[in-house]
């Protein structure tokens, strides 16, 4: 309930969610800061998703608060959003627009503008050169899924909310997605990040929680 | 026998088939170009005015033979979509494909020609008369099978999916042409009919058979070059279009 | 053989039972769109009654039309659909169980109430009569022509009115006989000849469209 | 002359069912010619763009 | 402010344009709608004409709601909307600029080929300008109140079916004066009126529609 | 075109896939026998997914054949799918039934019957005790996977082709279905695989096949 000016970035309160008859977990409480990056663990069905939905304020947890610098992410809302990045099970593209526009329509919405040619360098970049203007129903898993992490590259949130980035990428794209992450918590950015792979999250400012089994 | 079964399949390589469309194109739009224009003249300077209907009547001349050439066309196409289907050969698939908008075209032709028709003889623009409604869907099923291709990204997946509707059409087509008609005889109670014209005069019924065949070959013609364009599309990465390609320009 | 039918369209009932909306929404639709006509075009009884079979028909045939849209569309969403293109029964008679369920779910209770709308727009006895078999007779046939329709725009984005596109134009006959044995029947002509065509387009239907959809599907899932 | 035109009063109904149909059986194969020659000036281009990455 | 809703109009024109189909189809499904109730109901003008507004407003109220059934769905199984709620934009604005593009490919083409269907009918000049006026004002009203309910049915599986459930009685006015304006020109009466409470309708629904459906998609992705 | 005795069970001869533009592959060579597993490797977009539905006959090759002891698998169809068994990127589950009700049905259309007993207890095994009667939308992501992979431990299928069968899972659950696979493999099954992961397929029956880059 302290408001005072050493708020933590983001701090989970109390927090509890139920799901049907289950009550996935209770009472959680941590706090993530500037620089930290939360390896959330836990078995299939442990509540992952859950919790990752709740700290986007897609989801009303059932008690408990999340603030971000000291404010009810409810009441912020929009405020909010703007220094968040979540992506999700979905890949959040249109598969009848191009790479490049996809990327661009992103941008415009999280309310910066992306020139045509830095969305095919950043496209470039994450290896989809020669598909950047294929309309992304047609592109591999793995290719769409490399779209959807583009944002990444361009994005201006600080914190990044990321519900198991690494299915479907081959072991390049693991490896530069890694090494994206670790420059975004070491500029100052915060990440909560799930993962069953056995991908090496290392660094000093890693911290994990594990959710309980299945109750 | 053998051979010469070698030989139709020789043919229904689109890259053999390339250079003979064009031949067939250049002699039909000749022959189209020719009746069309005897057939035009015989309209308006030969066959006599209609002692009933007067002027108005020579509307005859293209509405009866797009009217034929609406519905042949679809049969055509059903029937090309069968071969492919069979035979799996995307020759016969894009022989559908450059028929459609012709057919779409003169199916639209004989109910606007019909309408213009309509209104001095009938006094309204339409009427729910059991021919013009059946023409009417036979252009929905035009369209329809137009909006099917369109709306499939893939050649090939196009190509078969929209074989099954032709050929789910073309099933339908009579069933729907008699229903059609007998709703309409059951309880048609106006007098409005299309004159039946047993006594049709003979240079009449000449004009309308040359522009009939006129029509019939523009329309080889037109499928001919459209079938062209669509080889050169949907093979564009074969060997033989890069070569014409970097010779031609 | 008749084993797998049997459990797809026991599989697709209980799903449809599972969310009783299902049932209860197409039958919802068809009521309104039938009590709509006479908010747009005015309620002189005469007038009324003249065009309800024709408005009453439509109706189902639209309700049945939107329903259909559904049919194999999450079943290709889920990836349940490539699974029954690679069993070992034929894609055609599990095509006819997923039609037969479909059938059950939305075109029965459509009949059913037919005889209640009927009464709003004042036909008579014999004429309701008319107007139930005919319904009976000729929804399954709407259902099994529509399947193909869903089958060929099954994953195409614009698929609802495409489908719309596709199928009404091959419902014609159905409708043309259906509201026309009601009509023979309000006029003292009798309906007969009108429902024996009706049975001979839904026997037709039975043949060929399973055959035509299982063909559609798979063009589909390529 | 005029009165060829006039087509005994009909004149708007047949003359307006010839034009229309020959408006659009000149129209298609002029839109068919431009379209065949866009297909092959792309064709030509990517030729020329193989040809510039093969050397 | 405007930029968002610019891009995203943009986006949904670009991916309607790019299955051209997309804007045909619903024009088809209309004019197909409409030339279904001769078929049903018999060819005689005079009773047609009597019917004509009623028929050619019902018809239009279909295929709008039709095409609506769309506008979130795609969105919401890739994942686009959930990420458009966690924008710094304003949901209703959005919501806004996915309507006006909707309305702009499925409604504007609807306006323009109705007089052609109005020929079909039989009606005057006077009364074809009144069906043109009252759908260009209410095809959009439509539009607004259709997506409320697209939102609300958003993700369950019979989606089609209960949209038009809850959205058609909320339709009802709209259909009420749009047939009326044409029916009040065809008696002479003049649609005058009737216009106005089709504009107060439209007026109405583009303050409050965008809202109640950003609402509606927030509790859809919970 | 040899029909002799001595035909491999899965002979793929000259297979060649196009999409849109791309030639994906192009004369591919290749027989599996029974008792061998074969891990396709390729980066993203290299066409692994395409390859393995060509195999299932669920798309049709531009050219080549597939061959099925002896027999070119477009004659076979139904006789070829009661051999088979396929699971793609999507799990093919209906998110209204439950877990039982999902593998009882697949089953009677595999051509055999489960008892309800033996699916409660073959999704015991599969780790999804608790969760065996809810609807499986309500199951998160990896449960799902669960359910589908359910399947392998009740089929009868020679010849599993699995496209990412390891994506969402845990590590327990990873263990457990390599596990699974190279049983089937041991019993003189076939298998066709693609993974990213870092997954030991280990076994001297074990080959591989990579896929080239984008061509
Ligand atoms: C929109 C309106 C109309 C449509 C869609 C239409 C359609 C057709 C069709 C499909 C045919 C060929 C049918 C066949 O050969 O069996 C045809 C033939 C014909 N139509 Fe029309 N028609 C229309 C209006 C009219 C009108 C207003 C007249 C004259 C008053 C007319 C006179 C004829 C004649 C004389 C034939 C040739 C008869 C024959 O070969 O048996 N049509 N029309
Ligand atoms: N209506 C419900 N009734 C009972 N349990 C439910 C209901 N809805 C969801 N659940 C349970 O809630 C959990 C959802 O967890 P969630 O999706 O957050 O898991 P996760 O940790 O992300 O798992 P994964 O690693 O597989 O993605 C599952 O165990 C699921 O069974
Ligand atoms: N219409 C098209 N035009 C051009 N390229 C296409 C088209 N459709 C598909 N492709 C390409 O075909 C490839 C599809 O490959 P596929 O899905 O088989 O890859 P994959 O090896 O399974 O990849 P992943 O590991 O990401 O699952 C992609 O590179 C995609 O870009
Ligand atoms: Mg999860
Ligand atoms: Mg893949």
């Amino acid at each position: 309930m302290s408001t005072g000016s050493t708020d933590p970035a983001l701090r989970i309160d109390a927090l509890s969610c139920v799901r049907g008859d289950r009550m996935l977990f209770r009472d959680l409480d941590f706090d993530l800061d500037a620089g930290e990056l939360l390896h959330l663990k836990g078995e299939n069905g442990s509540g992952k998703t859950t919790l990752l939905r709740a700290l986007a304020g897609l989801l009303l947890p059932e008690s408990g608060e999340i603030r971000w610098r000291g404010a009810d992410i409810r009441r912020l809302r929009e405020e909010y959003s703007r220094h968040l990045l979540y992506l999700g099970h979905l890949n959040g593209i249109k598969g009848d627009l191009t790479a490049v526009e996809n990327l661009r329509i992103t941008a415009v919405l999280d309310g910066f503008r992306l020139t045509e040619s830095r969305a095919w360098e950043v496209l470039g970049k994450i290896g989809l050169r020669g598909h950047e203007d294929l309309p992304s129903k047609h592109l591999s898993q793995g290719q769409k899924r490399r779209v959807a992490l583009a944002r990444l590259l361009v994005n201006r949130a600080s914190l990044w909310i990321l519900d198991e980035p690494f299915t479907a990428l081959d072991v390049a794209a693991v490896q530069l997605l890694q090494e994206v992450i670790r420059r975004h918590v070491d500029n100052g950015g915060l990440a909560v990040v799930t993962t069953h792979q056995a991908v090496a999250m290392i660094g000093e400012q890693t911290r994990s929680i594990t959710l309980g089994s299945r109750a | 026998m053998a051979s010469r079964l070698v030989n139709w399949f020789k043919f229904s390589s689109p890259a053999t088939f390339f250079p003979l469309a064009r031949k067939i194109g250049v002699v039909s739009t000749v022959i189209a170009v020719a009746l069309i224009a005897v057939g035009l003249y015989m309209s308006f300077f030969v066959a006599p005015t209609d002692y009933k209907q007067g002027e108005g009547y020579r509307i005859i001349f293209v509405h009866v033979p797009a009217s034929w050439m609406s519905m042949f066309i679809y049969v055509v196409m059903a029937g090309w979509a069968a071969l492919g289907l069979i035979f799996n050969t995307r020759l016969s698939m894009m022989m559908a494909q450059a028929l459609a908008p012709t057919g779409a075209m003169f199916a639209f032709l004989s109910l606007w020609t019909g309408s213009f028709w309509g209104k001095p003889m009938w006094g309204a623009w339409w009427v729910w008369d059991a021919r013009i409604t059946s023409e009417l869907i036979l252009l929905f099923l035009y369209l329809g099978y137009m909006a099917l291709r369109s709306a499939i990204d893939d050649p090939r997946r196009a190509d078969r999916a929209s074989a099954i509707l032709l050929l789910v059409g073309v099933v339908n087509v009579p069933i729907i042409y008699y229903s059609v008609q007998w709703w309409n005889t059951l309880h048609q109670g106006s007098t409005i009919r299309l004159n039946e014209e047993s006594t049709m005069d003979d240079t009449m019924l000449i004009a309308m058979l040359i522009m009939t065949l006129g029509f019939w070959a523009y329309s080889i013609a037109v499928a001919m070059s459209r079938l062209r364009t669509l080889i050169l599309e949907r093979e564009r990465s074969a060997n033989w279009v890069r070569e014409l390609a970097s010779r031609g320009g | 053989m008749m084993e797998p039918l049997f459990w797809i369209v026991r599989r697709d009932l209980t799903i449809a039972l599972r969310r009783r909306s299902d049932i209860f929404t197409t039958l919802v639709f068809f009521v309104i769109v039938v009590s709509l006509f006479p908010l747009g075009i005015g309620p002189e009884p005469d007038t009324l009654r003249l065009i309800a079979p024709g408005i009453v028909w439509v109706g189902a045939l639209l309700a049945s039309m939107l329903a259909l849209e559904q049919i194999f569309s999450a079943d290709h969403r889920d990836g349940t659909l490539e699974q029954m293109l690679l069993t070992p029964q034929p894609v055609a008679l599990l095509v006819t169980g997923k039609v037969l369920a479909h059938w059950l779910v939305s075109g029965v209770p459509l009949v059913l109430i037919s005889p209640i709308l009927g009464l709003q727009y004042d036909l008579s006895f014999d004429a309701l009569l008319t107007l139930i078999v005919s319904l009976l007779l000729g929804t399954p046939a709407l259902s099994l022509i529509g399947a193909i329709g869903a089958g060929l725009t099954l994953g195409l984005r614009s698929g609802g009115v495409l489908l719309a596109l596709l199928v009404l134009p091959l419902y014609i006959p159905v409708l043309i006989f259906g509201a026309g044995a009601v009509e023979a029947t309000v006029s003292g002509l009798g309906g007969r000849s009108h429902l024996m065509m009706l049975g001979a387009i839904l026997l037709g239907s039975m043949v060929l469209a399973p055959l035509a959809t299982a063909a559609a599907l798979r063009v589909a899932e390529d | 002359m005029a009165e060829f035109f006039h087509m005994g009063g009909y004149a708007l109904y047949v003359w307006g069912s010839f034009g229309v149909t020959a408006l659009l059986m000149i129209a298609e194969p002029l839109i068919l010619r431009s379209r065949a020659r866009q297909v092959r000036r792309r064709l030509a281009r990517m030729a020329r763009l193989e040809q510039e990455v093969t050397q």
